[in-house]
């Protein structure tokens, strides 16, 4: 294994002062426990939205704390979730007063431990809700697994979401509207090699010179099946028609009733794409593919898209999602609605995400 | 033991997971080590909750708020004590089961620690009934504990990352069910020799 | 080898319709012969900047076209410079009246076709003028070479004539700030893997599990020399030391004569770097290199420079100009004025350099 | 010919370049077969011309415009004509190596494709002189050109892309005096029996 890191155990406290070194402006940084958050935090009256996660996926989640976005992100080791005492940290840093939202993707590890997180600060009386993020197409059933994961659309929650709190939406609707985005985002991903994790130092899983794993998750780990190498035509293919042929997802989640005080389950069924409706479109690199290959993704996904009759009305195209080296993608469909758009559109400063400031 | 198990278990995790579990068990089990001559003057259930925070702000991903759960659970029913008995034990063992399954809601057969946590009471508990001293009742549990941990080969995950493998999990030992074989294993030798 | 293509020669083109698909409110795209323009072009009274080389850079050239930035830019095939053909159907695309700028960096290709299109548009009475972008420290002289080779300089100066531009200045003036931007920006870079180019589908070259190349340029070329596997600190110290001492390269360079219509031989002088002088430091990863390793470089970047009186007072970290899937990273510093300050902080609004717009 | 020869090229790229001669002069020459039978009635100067400019605005990198320029001039000499005599050829030959050295500046022995057609044009040159018919030139300029191919292998780069690798491009044969090699080979053989 080469990087450029010096200790493997470093890595993330290492990436975090060069961070905190070069963009003071916009964020600072808490080495310990560890999280980045907004320069200006914590922004009075205005509800604050934390996300975390395993590090790895960078630029989420640290990438997008800013205006516009995430008050505060708590990077955990690398593939690991973050641990309770740095959620707890950054909620007290974030706080402004009107409330907190987690946003947290769907894995045991991210959802243990910012409920632990939930479960200490209320304890100190902070308003918190979270909401889950659970995309991934991969993962075809909640009642044999763990429930599908968080992937793409995890950012497209954290924009949306971070652009209602800026123009003052109240921690409820924001918990609607991160729901409502979770429910109308579906992604799908997959890996041409295997990402190296610089503690084991070789990588994750092996992979002929002529397959590709379909249905890769962001943490290295195998796919939904194996397949031989295809064309990037194909690939796209079999990505978007996943993605928008998958019905109606159905599954429970634990949410938090503040008028009861205490978690329910609440069931979310996933709304169908239907002719005419409006996307955003997300193509990600896993990482190590070139920024050529997918735009020839996306070629590909807008010809599709448009034979089935769905408009991509914005798209983003990029590594915002990545799996440390791994060479692939993952393609995510966000159906819009206009106040989905308008807050999409709204201004945004973080270190990765940035227009209209 | 941990430390030595390191990259089995992180290659049992790089199979089926995502190649983490060895190293965080590590580091939230060296924490440990470092802090534990702190807390050496503390009764029994000090320590463990000392032990339970400690693995709860270092070990992280799914590992570190079960385990922490365990500790935490664990150490609620022993507080106050400088000396465990077998009953001690067996309720310390059931408390830390119980922990672990009211955070991770994980059912037997899922693939999990779980899976061996709950034979390894199980035969404490049968061990304990049928009058065995500590030390033979410590190693009916770590015995079962090792034919459970080998036995999660056989099941297909359902909880935690794995779980996403469907049947491809299947034939793989889970790496937290081995993990807790490792730590019921070690914890039984400090809590049956505290001077070792 | 496995990438996310189709036919390996169609690589550009696809991706370019892709381009087309994704933004066609930014930028539009001629396919034969290939160039990207700003989608408002031409801007009359404005001069037009150009840039072009082989593909496989990406973002550079075609991520930065757009306002603020280059008006268009010209891919060649993949690491294969851009025939004249396209730069002369850019140029009459883009021409607004006041001028065009040439940016062009130093490779015998890129050189030779600029000049081919030159004189094809001075036959036709379009002004234009050049300035090569020579800024690699790796080379060590111009006597026995074919000179510095043209890596991250060459965004920065298309930023800051691109703002130049946008603000109403002239050609000579925004020519010779080019050359300022050029002859105060120093760059060197390194490589953990080779890159595989899609045609060859094996890497460039082999490099073993502890070996890395200094000196590296951006075309998946050997490097200066090869080394040892070492800690990031270790590797950018090398870097920046390399840079930071590199004291005042000399060599002469052909640029056009506006009042005699011809080619001149001009002697340039890089300054040297100084206690106190302000930089941009631009980390760049050479493509597959996860983000998290560069604000390691960063970090360590940052502590050199201050140890040495230099103040890092603009960055710009992630992939800028990249070599296809190869691992490793560059360092560019640029030495500031107050007026480049201004331009770098101008609003500019293309697919992956984006503020204030 | 160079289709034939093009992963070699490209190797010869890979080993001090960037691994895209082959494919560059494939590219070109692909086009300029396509191209050459809507302009077969023209006379050998307008054909010249012609693969001049297919070559400039398909091959690119340093190629290209080199190709490029060589056919150019070449075809500036031999206008009108229908047929070459051995002065003609001769001419030709020296225009090319004077378009080549004005776009390019190299020197003899900066390892390029100058070191290639130089001595090609020296040897058909001397071959004349005494009295050689075109083929038998020929057939001497072909035989220095692959000397002169082989002998890039002791010179270090000046120019290009191999010139920033300093020594370590001693004991590595140039891709573009050798796709030179090729084009001479190939070019005799059509301009001599152009019905082939
Ligand atoms: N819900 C759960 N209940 C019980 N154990 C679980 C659960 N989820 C995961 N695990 C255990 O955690 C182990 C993985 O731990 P680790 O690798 O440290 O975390 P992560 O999966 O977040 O990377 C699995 O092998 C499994 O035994
Ligand atoms: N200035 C020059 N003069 C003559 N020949 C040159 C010059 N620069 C490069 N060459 C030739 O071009 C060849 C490389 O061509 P090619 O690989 O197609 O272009 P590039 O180097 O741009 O990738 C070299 O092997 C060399 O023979
Ligand atoms: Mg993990
Ligand atoms: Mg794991
Ligand atoms: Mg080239
Ligand atoms: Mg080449």
């Amino acid at each position: 294994m080469k990087k450029l890191i010096n200790d493997p155990l470093d890595i993330v406290r290492e990436s975090l002062e060069g961070m905190a070194a070069a963009h003071p402006d916009l964020i600072k940084v808490n080495l310990d426990p560890a999280f980045i958050y907004r320069a200006d935090a914590p922004v009075t009256g205005k509800v604050a939205i934390i996300s975390g996660g395993g590090s790895g996926h960078e630029p989420l989640h640290t990438g997008y704390v800013g205006k516009g976005m995430l008050d505060a992100a708590c990077p955990g080791e690398i593939f690991t979730s973050p641990t309770p005492d740095q959620m707890l940290g950054a909620t007290h840093k974030v706080d402004g007063g009107a409330g907190i939202l987690y946003i947290v993707k769907n894995y045991s590890g991210d959802v243990m431990n910012f409920e632990m997180a939930m479960e200490l600060a209320r304890s100190e009386d902070i308003r918190i809700l979270s909401i889950l993020i659970d995309d991934d197409v991969a993962v075809k059933n909640s009642l044999y697994t763990q429930g599908r994961r968080g992937v793409g659309t995890t950012l497209l929650a954290e924009k949306i979401c971070g652009a209602a709190a800026e123009q003052g939406y109240s921690l409820k609707d924001i918990s609607h509207l991160c729901r409502r985005v979770n429910i109308n985002g579906r992604s799908m991903g997959m890996a041409l090699t295997s990402c190296t994790t610089p503690a084991k130092g070789t990588p994750t899983f092996e992979i002929g010179e002529q397959e590709i794993e379909m249905g890769i998750g962001i943490h290295g780990e195998p796919g939904q099946k194996r397949m031989t190498l295809k064309s990037v035509d194909e690939i796209t293919e079999m990505m978007a028609l996943s993605i928008i042929e998958d019905l109606s997802y159905r599954r429970t989640v634990r949410e938090w009733d503040e008028d009861k005080s205490e978690w329910q389950e609440v069931e979310l069924i996933n709304p169908p794409f239907q002719k005419g409706d409006r996307l955003l479109a997300l193509v990600n690199s896993m990482g190590g593919t070139p920024l050529a290959e997918l735009y020839i993704v996306y070629r590909k996904l807008a010809e599709i898209c448009q034979k089935q009759g769905l408009q991509i009305v914005r798209n983003l195209i990029g590594p915002y999602v990545t799996s440390l080296d791994m060479q692939g993608c993952s393609i995510t469909l966000l159906k819009l609605d206009d106040e989905m758009i308008r807050l999409w559109d709204a201004p945004v400063n973080t270190l990765s995400l940035r227009w209209g400031l | 033991m941990l430390e030595q198990n390191k990259d089995y278990l992180t290659d049992l995790d790089a199979a089926i997971g995502d190649a983490d579990h060895g190293l965080n068990m590590d580091r939230g089990f060296k924490k440990v080590m470092k802090q534990l001559p702190q807390v050496s003057d503390q009764d029994i259930g000090g320590i463990l909750k000392a032990v339970s925070m400690t693995l709860i702000s270092s070990v992280g991903g799914a590992s570190g708020p079960l385990y922490g759960s365990w500790f935490l659970r664990a150490s609620s029913v022993v507080s106050g004590k400088q000396e465990l008995d077998e009953e001690d034990m067996l309720h310390l063992m059931e408390a830390g089961l119980d922990g672990v399954i009211g955070r991770g809601k994980a059912q037997l057969g899922d693939k999990t620690m779980v899976d061996v946590l709950n034979p390894a009471v199980d035969a404490f508990g049968r061990a304990v009934v049928s009058g065995k001293d500590m030390l033979e009742a410590m190693e009916q549990a770590v015995n079962a504990a090792e034919q459970a941990m080998k036995d999660t080969k056989s099941m297909q995950a359902k909880k935690g990352r794995a779980s996403y493998l469907g049947d491809r999990s299947l034939g793989h030992q889970d790496p937290g069910a081995t993990s807790c074989y490792f730590m019921l294993k070690s914890l039984f030798k400090t809590l049956s020799c505290p001077d070792d």
